[in-house]
């Protein structure tokens, strides 16, 4: 968060504002705004507001139809013996579940709150590339329409795991699969064009007197993790053009026959999977490292160590992929190398969390909605953090390497790392976008049914992992029975919850209690300058920003 | 330059204190940030590949 | 006193859970080999640390929590710079690695020594089964999930090994070294079993290995790791460890049926002899993908039973069991059952659920074929 | 050239370079593959034999095992399973395919040597694995290979196991291809 701000009169009088009756679905007012109205207007819009609206309701949606598939998955593992779903479909809803949640739900989560906040935290009218930013939004529902419609082809879906290794992907997938590589490529395109706008704007527009070092940390954290999309998604557009070649034009670039090498798949993937999971978690550190300092009103703490710590995390991503590979036959020399690296990544990754907490030392701390988010973040990624610090240990990584303790790490990193930092931000920043506070009595009642459906989701896979029990399988034995019973009953309850969270945002956006400019009293950032709901062309005269000594 | 080396070095570290961060900011150009980090982060590789080869034996 | 109780309650809590998390059944297996023993406690080594991390962490975190409330009307410090604290708070981190670093090299340079071992086996992962061959003893069968369908079709209840029976288990000597080389012949598998410590991806086209020094008899079991499509979660693990002297005669004995086999290859055989051979061949390699009617999963696995077209071409049904199906999971049969086992499985599925055929298939003709 | 359209190409050239460089992992994962060794990866060129004495104080084991991979009516074997040799000696193993299909075809043996470190010290001098074979229908092909381990394969390697998969060769793309071609299955 950027260093205090002096308190700055709004630029536009409320009167200005014309009617202020909140839209349609997109909760942005009118306005003096003369543009198409209904449908055409969210088609045609070039504005970064409503396209981050855009972005945030498609990225729900996708939460809710990976959910989906999640729920037909913990419910075919609620008892052992197959009852509900054959295997074959079993492993598309696991592949599908997986697809949509990172590439449909949490990156263009982050990509939408980019949208809105980015422009108005750095006083930047708009983005960039205004009409390449629409172009970027609607790539997105293409992608996943064609990738849902692969599970009504014959064949079925990608039934693979979402890290397609080849040669399952390629020789022995079902004919959807080229389906699959299309909606990936049009899914990779959007975000690599959303990476540019981003990049440009924080590097070329914002307010005259911002240097970058007075940048909010979630611009910084964007910047970072633009600049990883760049790096990445080129790399995984590269290895699904490998595999498209292999199954349509005869090459053998992961066919051993043919003089390929399977493995090569899984160094080249893993080169784009490590950095890619470090493009769903720096923007999380980014909405925290915003909110903490609000509600426990003091400025964060070690501002500095956290912008060089999130750099040098983006440089040190790129050399530890191999982790994933431990089992696959890697020589002793590469894996003494990559557990080196890892571990040496998650020294500033994990050190990251003793600032948020320095920041809270000798606060004074209110319990707002987005704070519960943002401090559940904070406890439950680190314990995330803990079982990977567990998983770096190479040895060790043989008992641990794919079975479910991998999957409950990955997901407390996920889940309440990622999805929780997106609830955060979307709390707290809903006064801002719809003029109302959301409601704290359905805020509250949706986080603690979240947290305890997501411990009792995510605790008993530690266990059921420890104890043996492999991956992305339908059915299992006699002793990982409770610890699945448990798991399933647990992602039901945090499943059914996020209805909350839709209805809380619903309400919002129809009424509730008016919130000022600068809705939330610790807050200093630059988006609390313009009034609340943030009316739709902001910063047309660039504020001029005076940052405070000391 | 040597001043450039120590910061990138402080980021790898993951800890840096405020004024130098304005310094940096103020009279540091970029490019020369980006390079030097990745030149370090070439050294790091070779550090630890050696490591991890004498290690090995 | 909310806020204290619940912060008693979350820590009575977390006691119960690591406590009972080192209760059998809910953590990494003690494992009966060195590495094992040594993996286990690079794990709890590992776990502990961070548990006191955490407590140190999460303790400073919710006194603040607790004692800064703002209901409490605490007032906010203005400090937000020390980096003496932060380079402590990074370097005790640093120093914990590299505490770690040191055993766990060891323990993965003593997991990389597989030479000299007493004897070699060649695991090869097929689509949904293991195949084991003891190199150069000329021993080697397929090892099925035994399973029966119906237990995991809830139709009957389920046994005590539920999906972690195999028809033919690995049998291994205790106190020896094992070698163990790993392939496949399709897709990417992994073999693993939790007592043993022993994981190694099998890769096609491509040989692993990896060893293994067993100390207790017992039966030892573990599943594949890498999903490698429909039946991933059906092909079990299952090591039988015996003393040297036992196995050394159980090597011996399936040597000589081995060689009994071979040599009753010359001979006529009855064609009911054929069928019951056949129907025991089929139920533990076939029924998992063509179903145990003969119905299979059109169009991935062709049905057998009432298949017309089948019946008429009996060379093209000989082949396509010797030498498989590319690019298919019908791996070549002729690389992992016996000529006796491959002309009684067709004679069965020629004979069997309505198609009379009456073809006899003779072993002979299978050998023939494969000179 | 505004501020914005500077960034914007900068950024859109590192994009296609980072897409080239996808392309280019796959000759740099070889020549690392080569260098290191990992993966079993072995020469599949022919190799001169490195001219040195032959240190009779150490005896390598030398494992063969052949497998047929599917869909390829041949069979390999090799006459003589295990040898027995002296780094820096020649030597040379006898296999034999034998096409027992109704068809003429082309096949092809990938070689994988195991542990992975031993093939930067396998030089192989004539090998069957260089080229495709062709065989006519029921046609038989001794083979030899010729290979030799070099003195300064590391001494604590005592055992190496070469395996050979032997694989179909054909042009056809694998998605054309039929899925079963047991008559009567749908295809």
């Amino acid at each position: 968060m950027a260093p205090k701000l002096p308190p700055q009169q709004p630029l536009q009088t409320p009167a200005e504002q014309g009617n202020d009756g909140a839209a349609t679905a997109g909760h942005v007012n009118e306005g003096y705004h003369h543009g198409p109205s209904g449908l055409m207007r969210w088609l045609l819009t070039t504005n970064h507001k409503e396209i981050g609206t855009l972005y945030l309701i498609f990225s729900l949606s996708m939460f809710f139809i990976g959910g989906i598939f999640a729920l037909v998955v913990r419910a075919e593992l609620f008892q052992p013996g197959l009852q509900l779903v054959q295997p074959e479909f079993f492993n598309q809803m696991t592949t599908m579940h997986g697809l949509i949640m990172v590439f449909g739900a949490v990156m263009p989560g982050f990509v939408g709150l980019a949208n809105w906040m980015i422009p108005l935290q750095v006083g930047a009218p708009d983005m960039a590339l205004p009409r390449l930013n629409n172009f970027s939004f609607w790539l997105l529902p293409v992608a996943f329409t064609l990738l849902l419609s692969t599970l009504l082809m014959p064949g079925g879906g990608p039934n693979f795991g979402w890290t397609f290794y080849a040669p399952l992907s390629t020789t022995y997938a079902p004919p959807s699969t080229t389906f699959f590589i299309l909606s990936l490529h049009i899914a990779g395109i959007s975000s690599i064009l959303g990476a540019i706008n981003i990049i440009a704007t924080i590097l070329n527009m914002r307010a005259p007197g911002m240097r970058m070092m007075d940048m909010p940390l979630f611009v910084w954290t964007w910047l970072i993790t633009a600049f990883l999309l760049i790096a990445v998604m080129p790399v995984l557009a590269g290895v699904i053009t490998m595999m498209l070649m292999d199954i349509n034009f005869g090459t053998s670039f992961f066919n051993a026959a043919g003089g390929g090498d399977p493995v090569m798949f899984q160094h080249i993937f893993w080169f784009f999977g490590h950095p890619e999971v470090y493009i769903m978690i720096l923007p999380a550190f980014g909405i925290v490292s915003a909110i903490i300092p609000t509600f426990a009103r003091k400025r964060l703490f070690g501002y500095a160590s956290m912008v060089y710590a999130t750099s040098s995390i983006a440089i040190l991503s790129f050399l530890v992929w191999a982790h994933h590979m431990f089992a696959v036959g890697l020589p002793l020399v590469a894996e003494l190398f990559f557990m080196y690296t890892t571990m040496l990544i998650a020294v500033p990754t994990g050190v990251k969390v003793f600032n948020w907490i320095a920041t809270l030392f000798q606060g004074s701390i209110s319990f707002e909605t987005p704070m519960l988010f943002a401090l559940a973040f904070v406890v439950l990624f680190t314990i995330g953090g803990f079982s990977g610090l567990m998983l770096a240990i190479a040895p060790a990584d043989f008992q641990y390497h794919d079975t479910y303790f991998v999957v409950a790490h990955f997901h407390y990193v996920l889940v309440p790392g990622a999805v929780f930092a997106i609830m955060a931000a979307v709390y707290y920043w809903l006064p801002k976008w719809t003029g109302h506070y959301p409601n704290e009595r359905l805020g509250r009642w949706h986080f603690w049914t979240s947290v305890i459906g997501v411990n009792l989701t995510f605790f008993p896979m530690h266990f059921s992992g420890l104890a043996g029990m492999p991956r992305r399988i339908p059915d299992y034995a006699l002793q990982f029975a409770d610890f699945n019973m448990a798991s399933s009953i647990g992602a039901l309850l945090f499943g059914t919850s996020q209805l909350l969270f839709v209805l809380m945002i619903i309400k919002c956006v129809r009424g509730g209690e008016k919130a000022p400019a600068k809705a939330w009293e610790g807050a200093e950032d630059l988006e609390w300058t313009v009034p609340s709901p943030a009316p739709l062309h902001t910063f047309d005269t660039p504020p001029q920003f005076h940052h405070r000594e000391g | 330059m040597w001043q450039v080396l120590k910061s990138v070095l402080a980021a790898f570290f993951g800890v840096q204190k405020d004024q130098q961060r304005k310094k940096d900011f103020e009279e540091g150009r970029p490019t020369a940030f980006i390079i030097v980090g990745l030149l370090m982060a070439l050294v790091l590789v070779v550090g630890i590949f050696l490591l991890a080869t004498t290690a090995a034996e | 006193m909310r806020n204290l109780a619940g912060v008693v309650a979350a820590i009575g809590g977390s006691v119960w859970l690591t406590r009972s998390a080192l209760a059998d059944g809910w953590n990494m297996p003690l494992g009966v080999t060195d590495v094992s023993r040594d993996i286990h406690g690079l794990h709890m080594t590992i776990f502990w640390i961070c548990v006191v991390i955490g407590i140190v962490v999460f303790g400073v975190m919710f006194y603040s929590l607790f004692r800064y409330r703002r209901s409490k009307g605490a007032k906010s410090a203005h400090f937000h710079e020390n980096t003496t604290v932060e380079v402590v708070w990074t370097a005790i981190p640093l120093l914990i690695l590299v505490g770690m670093a040191l055993p766990a090299t060891a323990t993965l340079k003593e997991m990389y020594d597989a030479e000299d071992a007493d004897l070699d086996v060649m695991v090869t992962g097929q689509q949904w089964r293991w195949h084991y061959e003891y190199l150069g003893e000329d021993v080697s069968f397929i090892s099925n999930m035994s399973t029966p369908r119906d237990q995991i079709d809830g139709a009957a209840a389920k046994g005590e090994n539920y999906l972690l029976e195999v028809d033919q288990p690995l049998v291994l000597p205790v106190d020896r070294k094992v070698r163990f080389l790993l392939t496949s012949d399709d897709v990417v598998h992994s073999w693993w079993v939790p007592d043993l410590a022993v994981k190694q991806d099998a890769i096609p086209g491509f040989v692993n290995e990896n060893w293994v020094r067993i100390e207790e008899p017992g039966t030892y079991r573990g599943q594949c790791t890498e999903l490698c499509g429909r039946n991933h979660g059906f092909m079990p693990v299952v090591v039988e460890a015996v003393p040297p002297e036992e196995f050394d005669t159980w090597l011996a004995e399936r040597k000589q049926a081995a060689a009994r086999e071979a040599s009753g290859v010359d001979r006529e055989w009855g064609m009911d002899e054929l069928m019951t051979r056949g129907q025991k061949v089929y139920e533990s390699v076939c029924a998992s993908c063509h179903q145990v009617d003969g119905s299979g999963n059109p169009p991935v696995f062709p049905a057998l039973a009432n298949n017309p077209a089948l019946m008429e071409e009996r060379d093209r049904h000989i082949a396509t069991v010797i030498n498989g199906v590319s690019g298919a999971p019908m791996p070549a049969f002729s690389s992992t059952l016996s000529p006796v086992e491959i002309a009684a499985v067709v004679t069965y599925e020629r004979n069997a659920w309505g198609n009379e055929t009456g073809d006899i298939v003779q072993p002979s003709e299978i050998q023939s074929q494969l000179e | 050239m505004t501020g914005v359209q500077r960034t914007v190409t900068r950024t859109v050239v590192v994009l296609l370079a980072m897409f080239v460089f996808a392309f280019a992992l796959v000759p740099l994962y070889d020549v690392f593959c080569r260098i290191t060794g990992i993966n079993g990866k072995v020469e599949n060129t022919a190799q001169a034999m490195v001219r040195d004495s032959i240190d009779e104080s150490r005896v390598i084991t030398v494992q063969f095992v052949t497998r047929a991979g599917a869909g390829l009516p041949w069979k390999l074997e090799v006459l003589n399973r295990q040898v027995r040799v002296h780094p820096g000696a020649a030597t040379e193993v006898h296999f034999a395919f034998t096409n027992h299909g109704s068809t003429a075809g082309w096949g092809r043996a990938v070689p994988s040597v195991s542990p992975s470190e031993a093939s930067l010290y396998m030089r192989k001098i004539t090998c069957f694995c260089f080229q495709e074979q062709r065989l006519a229908a029921g046609e038989r092909l001794e083979a030899p290979l010729v290979f030799q381990l070099t003195r300064d394969l590391p001494d604590d390697i005592k055992t190496v196991t070469l395996v050979y998969t032997l694989y179909p060769v054909d042009d056809k793309p694998l998605a054309t291809k039929a899925t079963s071609v047991v008559p009567g299955g749908e295809t």
